[in-house]
This record gives structure tokens, sequence and C-alpha cells, in this order.
């Protein structure tokens, strides 16, 4: 057994390495990483959606989406409509509320932690739009696609989730282990704005 | 009349007037001893090989478009016989025999170019199954070469020889006498064969029915009326479905498009045929200068004839990627073909349930190769009432029964082989 | 470009789908036959015209759909959830998008 | 002397900007604005380009992309870019341009000699020669056909250039920005509807550029730069100049080619090359314009012959005069405003000959009116001259030819009337149809929501073009849903141009009605003689003809020449033209570089990378990768200089063996499953039982596809109630969730479960050897002694609180666990692993030394699991339940997947002391030759040294090989004529009753 001198593990996530405080950062465009968040993938038993619905709001303070394509938020937290039984709850680093959410939902829903398998990249600026339209084949008109807006699809070829957070700025989710392919494609669509 | 370079002379002389039709162009009989349906190359070379071969002369191939129109006239030509399971490899191989010799047996030049082909390779997986593959090849008689990845330089000197790229290439596994042919030309050349045996070789004919006396076929309803027969064979790929629906039968077969690509033309870049291990992508130089590529199927159902886009530039990324020189050449013409995509990815050749109805298809994407063997085979299996040896395996039977010709193991998933 | 409408998420590219074949085919019980069993893996309508496929929606929200599609003009006439039990795409009224 | 033939004044380009470029060699002054076409006749040069067979000279046909001749090698180097337009080639400093296919030079061309054995060169004559003697196919005759052919030649370096993709959705696309595009932008725009308008050409207006129109008594010119400001300023509205709608595709995609930078010498830092649109309209208006067809006379390909609109273009938008002496021959009343714009801009026009005996009698007042002669019921036989027109033979088109008259001129403005550009009405897969009154085809019933306006129309009338177009905004607007305002009701107003007549005239009498050569598809030199001896011999429908003489088949896919082509068939033939039909249109409109279609997922990025959260440690730790799917994996880690991959996994294996190592499992699929039926589901899935799997253990399991061939295996561990957590292979993380998936959704949906990924949220760790409990124990919170911690438990931990899961698994055959830690934790619970054990000699492992230990430990893996193999042939089959339901259960008992002779999975050790086995040997019987037809009874799946064997030992697949353990027989490697004795075995080389992993 050891013995417990332990220190507090600290979370790398696999864009730290990229050391700077945005990896593009421009007039009007800016790339950034949204380290050590907290992700967790509620999915409803069967005939429980709505219940699980109603415990995640009553537990979160924040209305949980029963509709495709809605991130609904308040403060840090972000519930996101993922599928037709699931949902996920982002938020700044909080290790309380796997459990938090667990409680609230009993048996009527499988919680599983999914903090560190996405890594979350925030893309902002008057350009934002432009390089979406570039990697994603959504329509991002805001008539179309707005804050409080989601997706599920595909961005730069790779699986993504994206929740319009304002007017210029999206979040990213994607699985950590592509994060740096992610983040290197995208790089490359910013490059006729990021001009030297 | 007969080809040869004297004719050309002689014909120039009189401003190519004596020319007469490489076939005719008769109406239908009232009854034939053998019709085959289809006029792409494999129910063409059936027809020749049954009047060359077995005698049998009171033959119609029927077309519901024009002779080639079909796969045999929209394909990438590559012709080889590097497979690995032996009905396969025994099979292609005999195709490839006769390749050889096709031009002067049909005095038809079908410019059969035997440039190669050459696999890459670029991880230890991949080279592990092209070694089994290779030594499968040179065990069954048919030629295999492994090459380093210098050995490939040689070959195809414009490929990404780099480190720096996603896929470094480590090597290849060639078939030097594989190569490719004017496909055109291999239908005209067997409809002018045929012809000349006395086939008649109906176009703008589409079998519409086929009418039974219980397990015996006594001809098919046409777009021109109907037209008796003794036996039937069925050579019309994309569209087998279809015609055995007409005799309540169902295939295992989907019907996918197959898109294929030919750049403007350009003088000599890329000598042989070759395919990028890390994507799917293939090309060759046709011998009018222009590349001629392709890749993966579009993935679902379709009797379409035309691809989409996302295929498309899945498959030219392989190719910049394997070939980054091609990224200033440009694209001249996009199409699709509909494939008969069996179960295990193998070809049909034989008898069906019904005992005067033959079967031939199944062809995949890799039915050109196979059209000599093909139709050599099938005219044998018609004219004997029994397979030959070397389709004895290529069944309806063996996926009941339990003996899949799976080259990729991907199962009965056809848009997976 | 197929532009499927996945019923949760909305219409999508093809390319964020995956295709699942023939959605007709009618699985037999254990008790049948190998015969019925080989059939059902192996042989297929491959109709000239409407099949009735399944596609799963794999980058976006990975349910399973039944499509009803043209094969000849590739025309979508429907899309469904595979499932009778997953709670039904509400479609979200903020955006038109989805 | 240079731009000798510039006209005084005029034309959209910018004087003030002078350009200097190179062609073969030569340099010459162009101006902004200028194509390097215009630019090259300013200066006299009409000599571009030889042919294709007979190297004949060429010069410009066209002022458009639908040039047959007038094509070039540009640039230079890696961005050397063949078979390139001159005609599109907008002027810009430093361009050099090169003539191809010619030798030694443009002027003289020894491959000319070819136009003097044009008899032998016939349509098809290859098929009919080069059959003997057989040898000389490959080294004779081939070789010569292929340096033949082609044109241009291609770079063979990489290019240096960046492409890119970009979706836009919209309510309306319009392809093409003439004046009924323009018009129909408007009109939908004004409804606030979302527009996009595309156009080849770096302005918007299309003919209007090229014409002398009047627009609400504006100029055309000046009424369209009006309208591209407007338009421009609109957010609802995207103008996009330079930019090719190229592909109409399924359910109203179309694809657009955008040449962002192809007007510089070199795109500036951060800029594409190129980008390429993917355009999701809910409709598609096509104002594509129209495409002049050509006359076809004696002589017909000579520089100097234009179209009649070309000539319109060079003089009134390039302020080129392309000749100073000129003819205009037609068959239709269009042309009659190249003699007046000629005679406009000083050139001499030395008379319009209609091959109609009744012109148009308005016209006819008007050329008087300006002196100019009007042939009328002729038209030009022959034209004469060596590398130039230097005069025309008139003939009578009622066939009197026996007196032509002759007409010294150095250009031939011909026009054999117009062909609307029904190409993405016909890609969209709708049938244009023939329209007489224009003689050629028209769009036919639309098949997707896209419809023609204007000339694409067939309607060559200017005020219909801008009414059509209106309608045509409007309409789109309302299906998508917009109100239509006052103020997108107002139509521009032209000036009346008079109307559009014709009289097809195919192919011209020649003189004395002696042969020529008179050219129909001039880039692949097809001529009528061509066409005629295709239909002779049989090659009679328009898709033979097109395949036999190569008929439109060129760079330029016939714009101006299919639609002469089949009706020379058809006059062949005896049938009317829409008898014979059109050949099929397919995309790309234009020839569209395949950097473009590539983007930037090309080299690196051809494929995204994944990497574990030990990858970094990996790295700095000199490991070298292998790819697994698209995982990097290390795959051994040197020690110092030199050491080899041998030298390395064999140390690994050791160090496991003997004493304990850390393997990155990090890549296997991880699933999470929840639910009250998740144990059914599992039974159902598995061949072998779940029901009664108790809370704390895993269990391995085997899954096969329905058409009862393994599938997949793994170990899926019961972490609480109704709670599993399964692994899968490598490769099949992805299949196998969507494999659960289906079943879920659509064959058992009544079974309550759930299942998400989770192979990226947890970093898997494997510590193996004798000592890994000893390690272990020294980092976790938990109780690992064998009574606590069984072979196959399965707990939760703590480490350094780092919380995580611990499972007894081994796929090394050695006493082991797998830690699982989030995956942020990943690399700090390795490193502190490897600090704790650093007192022991703890190491890391690769893939490699994985390998090895899985081989000694017959676990079959990917290379066995090939898809073609049964449970019973991998030696699984006693795990199956046959008395439940599971998947591919029927199937699997498939008569052929049962019977004898199959192969199955054995061990290989070598008798060959110092050599090892291969993988993808193959096994023979000792009597068999390299070379003789297979006797293959299997073959050498995989391979390694066993360190602990001390030689090489092998997994494979051998016919009945689970009754052959003890038989030797040769593994042949017949690609290195290699050949290796071995012995036949079990597969499980080590510890066969399992002791250590229970240790
Ligand atoms: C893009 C593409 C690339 C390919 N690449 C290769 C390759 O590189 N190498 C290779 O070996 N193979 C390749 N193939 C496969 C190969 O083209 C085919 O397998 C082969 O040509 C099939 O020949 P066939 O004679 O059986 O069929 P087809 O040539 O398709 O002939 C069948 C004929 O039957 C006619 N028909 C159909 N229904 C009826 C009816 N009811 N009545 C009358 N007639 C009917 C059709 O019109 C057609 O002409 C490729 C295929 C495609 C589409
Ligand atoms: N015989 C005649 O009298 C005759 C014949 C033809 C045209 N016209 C005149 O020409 C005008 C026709 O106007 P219009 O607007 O229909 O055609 P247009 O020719 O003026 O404009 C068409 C535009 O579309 C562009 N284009 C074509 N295909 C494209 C594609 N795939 N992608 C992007 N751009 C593409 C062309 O480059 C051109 O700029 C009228 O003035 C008409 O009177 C007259
Ligand atoms: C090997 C091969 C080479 C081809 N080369 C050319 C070519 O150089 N130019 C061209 O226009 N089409 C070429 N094609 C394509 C044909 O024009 C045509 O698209 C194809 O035969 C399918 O017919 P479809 O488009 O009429 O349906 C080629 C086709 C094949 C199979
Ligand atoms: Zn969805």
């Amino acid at each position: 057994m050891p013995n417990s001198t332990q220190t507090a593990p600290v979370r790398v996530s696999p864009l730290l390495v990229i050391n700077r405080e945005a990896i593009v950062d421009c007039q009007g465009l800016r790339l950034e990483q949204r380290p050590t968040l907290t992700a967790i993938q509620v999915l409803a038993f069967a005939k429980q959606f709505d219940g699980v619905a109603k415990a995640i709001t009553k537990a979160l303070g924040v209305e949980c989406p029963t509709k495709p394509g809605v991130c609904n938020s308040k403060d840090s937290i972000q519930v996101t409509w993922t599928g037709p039984n699931n949902w996920i709850v982002i938020c700044e680093e909080d290790d309380s509320l796997l459990a938090k959410l667990k409680m609230a939902v009993g048996k009527k829903a499988a919680v599983v932690d999914q903090s560190h398998g996405r890594c979350g990249i925030r893309l902002s600026g008057v350009h934002a739009r432009s390089v979406m339209a570039k990697n994603c084949a959504l329509d991002f008109h805001p008539d179309f696609f707005k804050a409080g807006n989601s997706a599920l699809t595909s961005v730069a070829h790779m699986n993504a989730l994206i929740i319009q957070v304002d007017d210029e700025s999206y979040d990213l989710f994607v699985a950590r282990s592509l994060a740096r392919s992610f983040v290197h494609a995208i790089e490359h669509s910013c490059a006729e704005f990021a001009k030297a | 009349m007969h080809y040869s370079g004297l004719s050309l002379v002689k014909q120039a002389l009189t401003g190519n007037r004596g020319w007469t039709r490489a076939w005719r162009n008769p109406d239908p009989k009232k009854q034939y001893d053998v019709i085959i349906i289809g006029g792409g190359g494999h129910g063409l070379a059936t027809a020749y090989y049954l009047a060359k071969l077995h005698g049998i002369t009171n033959v119609a191939v029927l077309e519901k478009g024009y002779v080639g129109g079909g796969n045999t006239g929209r394909n990438t030509t590559i012709i080889r016989s590097n497979y690995m399971l032996n009905a396969n490899s025994q099979f292609y191989e005999h195709s490839m025999k006769l390749w050889e010799g096709l031009s002067q047996d049909l005095n038809y030049n079908v410019m059969f170019s035997q440039r190669g082909i050459l696999n890459l390779i670029h991880t230890d997986a991949q080279r592990d199954a092209f070694a089994r593959r290779g030594n499968a090849m040179l065990l069954n008689g048919v030629d295999a070469v492994m090459h380093d990845a210098e050995g490939v330089k040689k070959l195809m000197p414009h490929l990404d020889f780099s480190q720096n790229t996603r896929f470094p290439i480590q090597g290849g596994l060639a078939q030097p006498r594989g190569g490719t042919a004017r496909h055109d030309a291999v239908a005209w050349g067997y409809a002018r064969g045929a012809d000349q045996l006395g086939v008649d070789i109906i176009q703008q004919c589409e079998v519409t029915g086929i009418k039974r006396d219980g397990d015996k076929v006594l001809g098919v309803e046409t777009s021109r009326g109907f037209i008796g027969a003794g036996q039937v064979g069925v050579a019309v790929a994309g569209n087998s479905s279809k015609v055995f629906d007409m005799v309540g039968m169902k295939l295992p077969i989907e019907s996918h498009v197959l898109q294929a690509f030919v750049t403007e033309g350009i003088k000599p870049l890329v000598d042989t045929v070759c395919t990028f291990g890390a994507g799917h992508f293939y090309i060759s130089q046709s011998d009018k200068g222009g590349l001629v590529f392709g890749g993966d199927l579009d993935g679902y159902n379709t009797y379409a004839q035309r691809g989409n886009l996302p295929t498309f530039n899945h498959v030219v990324a392989g190719g910049v990627t394997m070939m980054p020189c091609l990224s200033r050449l440009r694209v001249l013409r996009q199409w699709g073909g509909v494939m008969d995509m069996s179960m295990d990815g193998s070809p049909i050749i034989g008898k069906t349930a019904i005992d005067n109805l033959y079967m031939n298809g199944g062809w995949c994407y890799g039915g050109f190769k196979a059209t000599p063997g093909s139709g050599w085979v099938f005219a044998d299996t018609i004219a004997n009432d029994k397979p030959h040896n070397l389709n004895k395996d290529f069944t309806l039977e063996r996926f009941r029964e339990g003996y899949p010709l799976d080259e990729n193991g991907a199962g009965a998933s056809p848009n997976a082989h | 470009m197929l532009r499927i409408e996945c019923p949760w998420c909305g219409v999508r590219n093809e390319d964020e789908f995956s295709y699942g074949g023939d959605a007709t085919l009618e699985r037999p019980s254990d008790d049948d036959s190998i015969e019925a069993w080989s059939r059902f893996v192996h042989t297929r309508k491959n109709p000239a015209g409407k099949h009735t496929e399944h596609w799963q929606h794999v980058n976006g929200c990975r349910a399973w759909i039944v499509v009803e599609r043209n094969t000849l003009t590739h025309e979508i006439y429907s899309t469904a959830p595979a499932s009778p039990i997953l709670p039904a795409g509400k479609k979200s009224t903020r955006g038109l998008n989805t | 002397m240079t731009q000798q033939f510039r006209t005084a004044a005029g034309g959209l380009i910018d004087r003030s900007r002078p350009i200097t470029f190179q062609f073969d060699g030569k340099t010459y002054q162009g101006f902004h604005g200028d194509t390097l076409a215009s630019a090259l006749i300013a200066n006299g040069q009409h000599l571009i380009a030889r042919s294709f067979k007979y190297h004949r000279p060429r010069g410009f046909m066209t002022a458009g992309s639908e040039d047959p001749n007038a094509i070039v090698q540009l640039r230079t180097g890696s961005r050397k870019e063949p078979n390139t337009r001159a005609t599109t080639i907008e002027l810009f400093d430093g361009l050099e341009a090169n003539s191809q296919n010619r030798w030694p030079s443009l002027a003289f061309d020894a491959m000319a000699i070819n136009n003097v054995f044009s008899p032998l060169l016939s349509a098809g004559f290859y098929y009919k020669t080069f059959m003997w003697p057989v040898s000389f196919w490959t080294s004779v005759y081939e070789v010569f056909i292929r340096k033949a052919a082609g044109l241009g030649v291609a770079a063979t370096e990489a290019d240096p250039d960046h492409y890119e993709q970009c979706h836009e959705h919209c309510d309306l696309l319009i392809a093409g920005a003439g004046p009924a595009g323009i018009a129909a932008a408007l009109a939908a725009a004004a409804t606030g509807a979302r527009v996009v308008i595309a156009d080849e050409h770096p302005l918007i207006g299309g003919s209007l550029n090229s014409e002398r129109l009047t627009i609400d008594g504006k100029s055309g010119v000046e009424w369209a730069a009006e309208q591209m400001e407007i338009l421009s300023k609109m957010d609802n509205v995207r103008v996009m100049t330079r930019t090719t709608v190229f592909g109409y595709y399924d359910h109203n995609t179309m694809a657009a080619i955008e040449k962002v930078n192809d007007h510089v010498a070199i795109p500036a830092a951060g800029q594409v090359r190129q980008r390429m649109w993917t355009i999701y309209p809910k409709r598609v208006v096509i104002a594509a314009g129209a495409t002049e067809r050509p006359l076809t006379f004696g002589n017909n390909d000579k520089p100097g012959i234009m179209l009649a609109s070309a000539v319109r273009t060079y003089i009134n938008q390039y302020g080129v005069k392309p000749g100073t002496r000129a003819i205009v021959t037609t068959n239709n009343n269009d042309a009659y405003r190249t003699a007046f714009d000629l005679h406009n801009a000083g050139v001499q026009v030395l008379a319009v000959v209609d091959s109609r005996p009744n012109p148009d009698e308005h016209l006819a007042a008007q050329l008087a009116a300006i002196s100019i002669r009007l042939i009328t019921g002729k038209t030009v036989g022959s034209a004469e001259g060596r590398q130039h027109v230097a005069y025309v033979q008139l003939v009578s088109t009622d066939g009197h030819t026996s007196d032509p008259e002759r007409i010294d001129c150095d250009l031939i403005a011909s026009s054999g009337g117009w062909n609307p550009n029904v190409h993405l009405h016909s890609q969209s897969g709708a049938k244009p149809v023939y329209e007489d009154s224009i003689a050629s085809f028209i769009p036919g019933i639309s098949r997707q929501d896209e419809s023609s306006v204007g000339a694409a129309k067939g309607s060559f009338h200017l005020q219909d073009c801008l009414d059509q177009g209106h309608a045509a905004g409007v309409d789109a607007a309302k299906m998508a849903g917009f109100k239509v305002k006052p103020k997108a009701k107002k139509v521009a107003t032209a000036k009346d141009e008079g109307t559009y007549a014709i009289e097809a005239l195919w192919v011209s009498p020649t003189p004395h009605n002696k042969s020529y050569k008179q050219f129909i598809d001039q880039q692949n030199d097809v001529k009528v003689s061509d066409v005629e001896l295709a239909a002779q011999e049989g090659y009679d429908s328009v898709e033979l003809l097109k395949r036999y003489t190569t008929q439109g088949m060129a760079t330029d896919q016939g714009k101006t020449s299919n639609v002469n082509a089949l009706a020379v068939l058809a006059g062949q033939r005896g049938d009317p033209v829409p008898e014979v039909g059109t050949t099929t249109f397919r995309p790309p409109y234009v020839p569209v570089a395949l950097g473009v279609f590539a983007g930037h997922t090309v080299g690196n990025d051809f494929m995204p990378i994944r990497r574990t959260a030990i990858h970094d440690w990996n790295v700095k730790n000199n490991a070298v990768f292998i790819e697994a799917g698209l995982w990097l994996r290390a795959r051994y880690y040197p020690q110092k200089v030199g050491d080899t991959l041998d030298d390395c996994y064999i140390r690994e294996t050791n160090n496991t063996r003997g004493n304990v190592a850390l393997v990155d499992v990090t890549t296997l699929g991880k699933i999470d499953i929840q639910g009250p039926d998740a144990p059914e589901f599992l039974n159902r899935l598995y061949i072998n039982n779940w029901l009664k799997l108790p809370v704390g253990r895993a269990r391995y399991g085997a899954m096969l596809r329905e058409d009862g061939m393994a599938f997949d295996d793994g170990t899926t561990s019961h972490l609480s109630e109704n709670h599993f957590f399964m692994t899968t292979t490598t490769a099949n993380a992805a299949p196998v969730l969507s494999h659960m998936e289906y079943y879920h959704q659509t064959v058992w949906p009544e079974l309550d479960v759930v299942f998400c990924s989770v192979t990226e949220q947890w970093t898997g760790i494997a510590i193996a050897g004798p000592n890994s409990r000893k390690l272990l124990e020294k980092v976790l919170d938990i109780d690992i002694s064998n009574e606590a911690f069984p072979f196959m438990a399965v707990g939760e931990c703590k480490m350094n609180n780092i919380t995580g899961r611990l499972f007894r698994i081994s796929f090394s055959g050695e006493l082991a666990y797998e830690l699982n830690v989030p995956a942020d934790f990943g690399e700090q619970a390795w490193t502190e692993l490897l600090e704790a054990g650093k007192e022991m000699n703890v190491s890391s492992y690769g893939t490699e030394a994985l390998g090895t230990m899985r081989i000694e430990k017959g676990h079959v893996a990917g290379s066995e699991l090939d898809g073609r193999t049964t449970v019973k042939d991998l030696g699984l089959e006693g795990m199956a339940n046959r008395n439940k339901h599971f998947i591919g259960k029927h199937n699997s008992q498939r008569p052929g997947l049962l019977e004898e002779g199959r192969l199955q999975v054995v061990g290989f050790k070598s008798l060959e002391s110092g050599r090892n086995l291969r993988i993808g040997a193959h096994l023979v019987d000792d009597s068999i030759k390299l070379d003789s037809v297979s006797q293959s009874q299997g073959h050498i799946t995989t391979t390694t040294y066993s360190p602990s064997l001390g030689c090489g030992i092998a997994l494979g697949l051998l016919k009945d090989g689970a009754s052959r353990h003890g038989q030797q027989i040769d593994a042949v490697f017949p690609l290195d004529d290699e050949k290796v004795r071995v012995e036949i075995c079990h597969p499980v080389f080590i510890d066969p009753k399992g002791e250590l992993v229970r240790a």
C-alpha cells in the first residue's frame, strides 16, 4: 500500500503543448483552447427521456433541451442535446458535477464522464463564420444558426460538436486524440486572415 | 474484312471508301439456339467463344443500348491476375493468358498494354498482406515481384517518397504482366469477331421479360418483340438483379456506383498502373495521354450511373497525396458505372435453378480484366451445360453452403469489397 | 451529393452518414433454418426504383434511420427513425438548420 | 512594333497598365485586362498551337473557355500547367507560356508530316494495325503511340500552391452573370432572398462586355458595372467572379471552382490558388449563355479563322483587331454584328457571305449603307494559306462548286449558329431537346430545382434574356418563401437588336467537290470524313461515333463541335438530328485542377492523426511509432544509438517476462454499456454466456458477424449492477459500436440498454510481468493480492489521487493488470508508474514486444481475425453457447464452415536454427517446386523470434491444422525464393495451462 503523501493530479490537455495564449490570434479571428472542462454525457434509458430532461433541468437550473440542435446555457454550464436519448453537460472544471447528475437522474439514465475525452476549442471573431464555412457543410447564416444552436457534425472531416456562443464565437469539441490534427486543419483555413 | 497495315494502305489509297461494317446490323430472328443478354465485353466474348470454340453459331447478343456501353465502356481498364484465393487466381490467370494473344486472335488491336501494375505498401500490415498475396501468386504460376521503396521509385519516379507525408511509401507489390487495354476496342473486337462467325449482334434491343414453361426458358420478350431461345445466358453486370427478377430470382448482389475520372491528355508521366495503399486511389495513363483514375464506391445502392462529390474529393485527395505533381493537372470528365457487387466480392458464373438459364455476374469492380476468361468459361458452361473446372467454385450456391470467396474478408457487405 | 434528412438533426450531407443497406430484410428467428438465415444475409431485392434502406448518422447523433430513396434518380421520399422507441426528433424552432 | 493590332481606343483593358510577358521565349507586351490570347493577337501572333494528330498549325478560334485549339503550357517548374487555354488566362506580369506538342518549334513542326499520311490515320486506324509481328507491339508500336499521345508536359515536382474548400448555402444560385443572370439576381435579391451569382470571368456582364448593346439607355458594359456595384453591396448577395460552376450533382448540390489567384504570378502568403465551393441552393438558375459553333468547310482550322462572336469580343472587350481584311461567313443573322463591329473598328470587311439565299432584308440594308458586300447563297468552301488564311474560295450552297470565287483575306469570322449551354441542365439529370428554329438543343424538362434563362435557354433576344432572368429570379424567391416587393418588379429595358434567324448549314460543299480536310473537333483532329467513316463501319450511334473517332473527348469536350458532328452523323444515317441525340454531358463543365478537389487534406494532412496521452512522453523517449488505424502507437523504444528493432523488442519482452514493464493500450476501443438489459444484450452479441458474470469480474468474449465469421474479441467487465465496460480491438472500435447501435435500434429495441464510446476518456496502461503486482502495490490504494484481486478481477482504485479502474487481465500471458485513468492524467500515471518501478527496473514496451508475447501465448489478433475465419478455425468454438441466440449463430453452421479441410490456427516453430519465419509465407508439402500450381495448405499470419524459447515461432492458418500438431511442413516465401522447414505445433507456446496469469 502506498503511503499518502499525494499531490493533486494536474490535468494535461492534448493542446497544452501549443504553448501560446491563443493558437491563432489576429485581427478578426481568434482560436483558443478551453482546457480542463468537465463534460458529462447523460443517456436516458427507455421511456425516461422527458423525466431525465426534467431532472437535469432541476439539478442544474438550466433548461435541458429536448429538441435537437439546441444548447442551453447559464453561467459556465452548457447543456446540449447530443442524440435522441442523450445530452452532454459541459462546464468549467467541476468535480462535483458527475455525482450531482447521477443523483439527479437516479436509475433513469446512465451518466458517463467524458471530461478527458473531449477537447474544447473556441473560434471567434468576424471571420469565424468564414472559417466554419470552410470546414463544415452546415449553414451558419445567422438566420439559421445562432447563439444557442448546436450541432453534431463533421468539421474538417472529423466528428465535432459545435455550439454557437454568440454572434461571432463557436465552441468546438472534438475527440482528444484528434485535437492536434483538428487544430492544425482549422489553422489552415485561418491562414488567409492571419496575414503577416 | 481482314485488318492489317496493308489493308490500311490499300484503303487509304481509295479514300477509305472500302471499309465495311465492323459488324452487321441484323433484325432479330424468331429463334436462336443461344441468346446472350448483354452486349458488354462478357456477353460478346461469350458469343465469340461459343461460335469459335463450340461451333454454336445460331446465337444472338441482345444489347439494350450500344455495345460496350455498360461497364465495359466506363471502367479504368486495369488488367491483372494478382489474386490470393486459388479459385480467383486460376480463373484470372487464365484470362490473362487469353489477353496476351487477344489482338491477334480477334484481328482487332485491343491495345493490351502490359506496363505492369504496382500496389503501394505504406504499413507493415500491408506488407504482410501483400507478401501473402505475392507468394500465393507465384505458387499459382502468376508473376509477382516485391519492391522496396527504391524499386518503386524506378517504376514511378514522381510519387511522394518523402517521409513528410502521412503514409510514407515502404515498397510495393508488382505484377509486371498486368496492365491496361483499350476498353471500347475489346467490345468492338469481340463484336466483330462474333459477327464474322455468324452471331447476330442486336443493339437497341432491351430484354423486358423472360418467358418460361415451368423450369425451362422459352425465350425473351424484348423492346423488339419476342425472341425464342434454346438457352439463355445473362451477362448484364449491374443490371443482373433486374433481369433475374424477371424469373423471380433474388441474387446475392447489390448494384453500386463506381466512379472514374480522366485528366486532360499529357505526355507520358505514369508508366505503370499504380494503386495507393493508404487511401482509395488508382491511376494509369491511357495511350491517348489522359490519366485515368478512380477509387472507392460511393457506397449506396444505385442504378443512376452517376456519382457524387464526396467520393470525388476523397479519391483525388488520395491521388495528390500519392503523387503531388498531379495537383495542377485537370480533371476532364467524371462518370460512373453500375457495379454488380456480390456478397463476397467474387463473381458468379454458372447454372441457375432454371435449367437452360445461365448467369454471369457479380463482377464488382474487377470484371474488365475477366472479359476473355469470363466469355471463355461461360461459353463452355453453356455449351456443355455444366461449369468448367475454372468456374466451378463461382456458384450461386456457395453463399448458402458456406464457401464464400472473400478476398477482402469484408463479409456480406457489398459496399466494403 | 445526397442530402439526407436526419429525423433529429435535419438535412446533412451524405458523408455524415454510413450506409446500412436494405432495411426491409426480415431477420429470421432462432428457430428458422440455416437456409433462411443464409438467404437473409445474402440475397437482396436490389430494386431499380424505390429502395428502403438503413443509414446511420455516424458523424452526428448516431441514430440509425430508415430512408426511402429512388435508386434511379437518388430522390429521397422520406426518412424516419429506425428505432421505434427513441424519443422522436422535435425540431428546433430556433434554427431552420436543424 | 508592339501591339500593332490594338484598336485606337476602347475595350475593357487598362491601357495605363502595360504588362510584360513571354510566349515561346519571346517577350511581348499587353495590358491589364487582356487574356493571353488577346495580348498575343494584339501583337499579331496568331499561331498558338499544333493539333493533336496531324500537328496542323492552329490559332485562336474563340475568346472563351470553349476554345479547342489555343492550349498552351503555362508557367514553369513546379507550377507548370499543361493544356491551359490561352483564351482564359488573365495576363499578369512575368507570365510565361509555351506552345506544346511540337518539335522542334511551333512554326516548324516536324510531326506535321502526319498531315501527309492522314488517309492512313483515319478514325480508329490503330485498331486495325500494329498487331504483327506480335513482339513489336510492346517494343515499337506502343512506344511510338505513347510518345505521340498527350499534349502538354506535366510538372514532376509537388505543387507549391494551396487549395481549399468552402461551403455556401443560398436560396438561389445563378450560374452565369450575363444580362439574364444579372436580371435574375436583381429580382431575387430585392426580395431579401439569399443569392449567389457566379461567373467565370473577372467581370460580370457576360456577352454585354463583348457586344455593343444598350440597356436602360446605357451601354451594356456600363449597365453591368452598375449592377455589379449594387449587387456587391447587398448583404444577401454573394457575387463570385472568376468562378465557374462546373458540376450539378444530386439534391441540387452544385460545385464551383474559384480561381482566387490564377491572375497573379504567385499567390500571396496565406492565400490559396483556387477554392472549391460546394453550394447548396434551394433553386438554380442557369444563365450560362450560349456557345457559337463554326461553319465546317475545307481547311477550316487555319489560324485566322475565328468564331464571329469571338471577333467581336476581341474588338469590343479587348481592343484588338484579329485581322485587317475580313470575311464574315454565316448561316444566321447574328454574325452581321461582326461585320458592323469590324467596320466600326476600322477593319476592312471584304464581304459577308450568307449561305441563305434570302437573308434578313433589314440587315442587308444596314450592310449596304456602309458599303459592305453581301454575298448570298454562297459559303466559304475552303480556306487557303500556309500558316494563316490567305484567301478563301466561295462556293454555292446549292452544290455549284466548279467556279469558286477567290477572295484574299487574313480573317474569317465564321458562324454556324448558337448552341445554348445546356451542360449544367443536362448534368442535373435532364435531357436537352432539339429545337428546329435555332437548329440546336435547348433545355428539356427539369429534373431538379433548376431552370435555364436567356441564351442558355435558346433565347437570343436581349430583352427576352432580361425578362426571363427577372421572372426566374422572382420565382426562385417566391419558392423560397419570400414576398416580392414592388421594387423587385422592375425589369431593365434593352434597345431592340433585331431577331435571330438561322438556316442550318452543317457542312459546306468544297471547291470542285474536291476532298478537303473539314474539321469538326479541331483539338482531336476529327474531320467530317472520320464521322462518315465511323458511320460506314457501323459505329453509327452518337456514343459509338464519339468513342471511335474521339469526337468531343478533348479538353474542350466538344463545346463548339458536338452539335456539328451529330448533324453530320444524322445526315449520314439519313435520320433527323433529334433522333441521333446528344452524347452524355458530364462534369466538370471546364477542366478543374485536381488540387482543388483535394483541398488541404493532402500529404501529411491526408488523414488526421490520433495520439494517445502518452504520445509526448513517447516522443521524448525516442519511441519509434507504428500506424494502427489513425493512431500512432509506440512500436519500440531504442535506448541507445544503433539499437535495432530486434534489440529493443527482445529487451522489452525479456523485461516483461522476467520482471515488469508497461505498455500503452489506449487505442483499444472502449464502450460503456448500461441498463437493466445490458447482460441480455451482451448475451446476444457475444457467442458466450453473459447472464451470470458477477460484478467485479471481466470475461473474454468473441462476437461474430451475421454471416457467421468471427468479427471481434475482447474483454468486457461488470463494473456495477447494470453497468458494463467493453473493450474491442483497435481496428474494430468504431465498427463494433455501430454494430451494437444497429442491433439495439433496429433489431432489439425492446432491450433497455444504452451505450457510448469512452475510448477517448481513458488512457489504458498494461502493467505486465511477474513483478507487476509488486509495482502496483506501491502505488495503488487497494488490495491486489491474488486472493483479493484474482485473475479477471475488476475494481476501482486510486493512484496518487488519480481515480482509475484496474483490470486483472493479460494479453502477454504474464501476471498482468490493465490500469485505466482519465486521459488528462495519462502521462502522469505513466511516469509515476515508471518512477515507482525504477528500483525494480521497470521499462516501457511497444507493440512489437506486445505482439511477440501474444504470439508466444497464442492469442489470435487481427491477422487471424481476417474476416474469413470462424471461431472454430480460431480454436474458440468451445466458448460458443449454442443453446442461446447470438448474432451469426446460424450462418456459422453452414456446411462449408464446418467441414474438414478448413484453415485453422496453429503454431509453428522453425526447425532451421537461426532462420526466422516470415509473415505471408505459405505452407506447402516438401515435394512441391516453387513454381508449380498452388498446393498451398495455408499461410503464416504472424511471426516473431521468441526470446523465451530462443527460436523463431509463428502463428498461421493451416488446412486441418488442429489435428496436425507435431507434423512438419515447408514454409515457403517464393517472392524471395526462401524455404524454411517448420514444425506444426499448438498455438500456445508458453504456459499452456495459464498458470502465470493466475499467479
Ligand atoms: C468506374 C469503373 C471502373 C472499373 N475498373 C475496372 C478495372 O480497372 N479493371 C477491371 O477489371 N474491371 C473494372 N471495372 C469493372 C468492369 O468494368 C466490369 O466488371 C465489366 O466491364 C463487366 O462487363 P460486362 O460485360 O459483364 O458488363 P457490361 O459491360 O456492363 O455489359 C452489360 C450490358 O448489358 C446490357 N443490358 C443490361 N440490361 C439489359 C437488358 N435488360 N437487355 C439487354 N441488354 C441489357 C447493358 O446495356 C450493358 O451493355 C470497373 C467498372 C467501373 C464502372
Ligand atoms: N444569335 C444571337 O443573337 C445571340 C446568341 C447568343 C447570345 N446572344 C445575346 O447574348 C446575351 C445572352 O445573355 P445571357 O445572360 O443569356 O448569356 P451571356 O452569354 O451574356 O452570359 C453568360 C455568362 O455565363 C458565364 N458562364 C457560362 N457558363 C458558366 C458556368 N458554368 N459557370 C460560371 N459562369 C458561366 C459566361 O462566361 C458568361 O459570362 C443576350 O444579349 C443575347 O441577345 C445573342
Ligand atoms: C479508359 C477511359 C478513358 C477515357 N478517356 C476519355 C477522354 O480522354 N476524354 C473524354 O472525354 N472521355 C474519356 N472517357 C470517358 C468517356 O467519355 C465516358 O464518360 C465514359 O465512357 C462513360 O460514358 P458516359 O459518360 O457517356 O456515360 C474515358 C473513359 C474510359 C473508360
Ligand atoms: Zn442525426
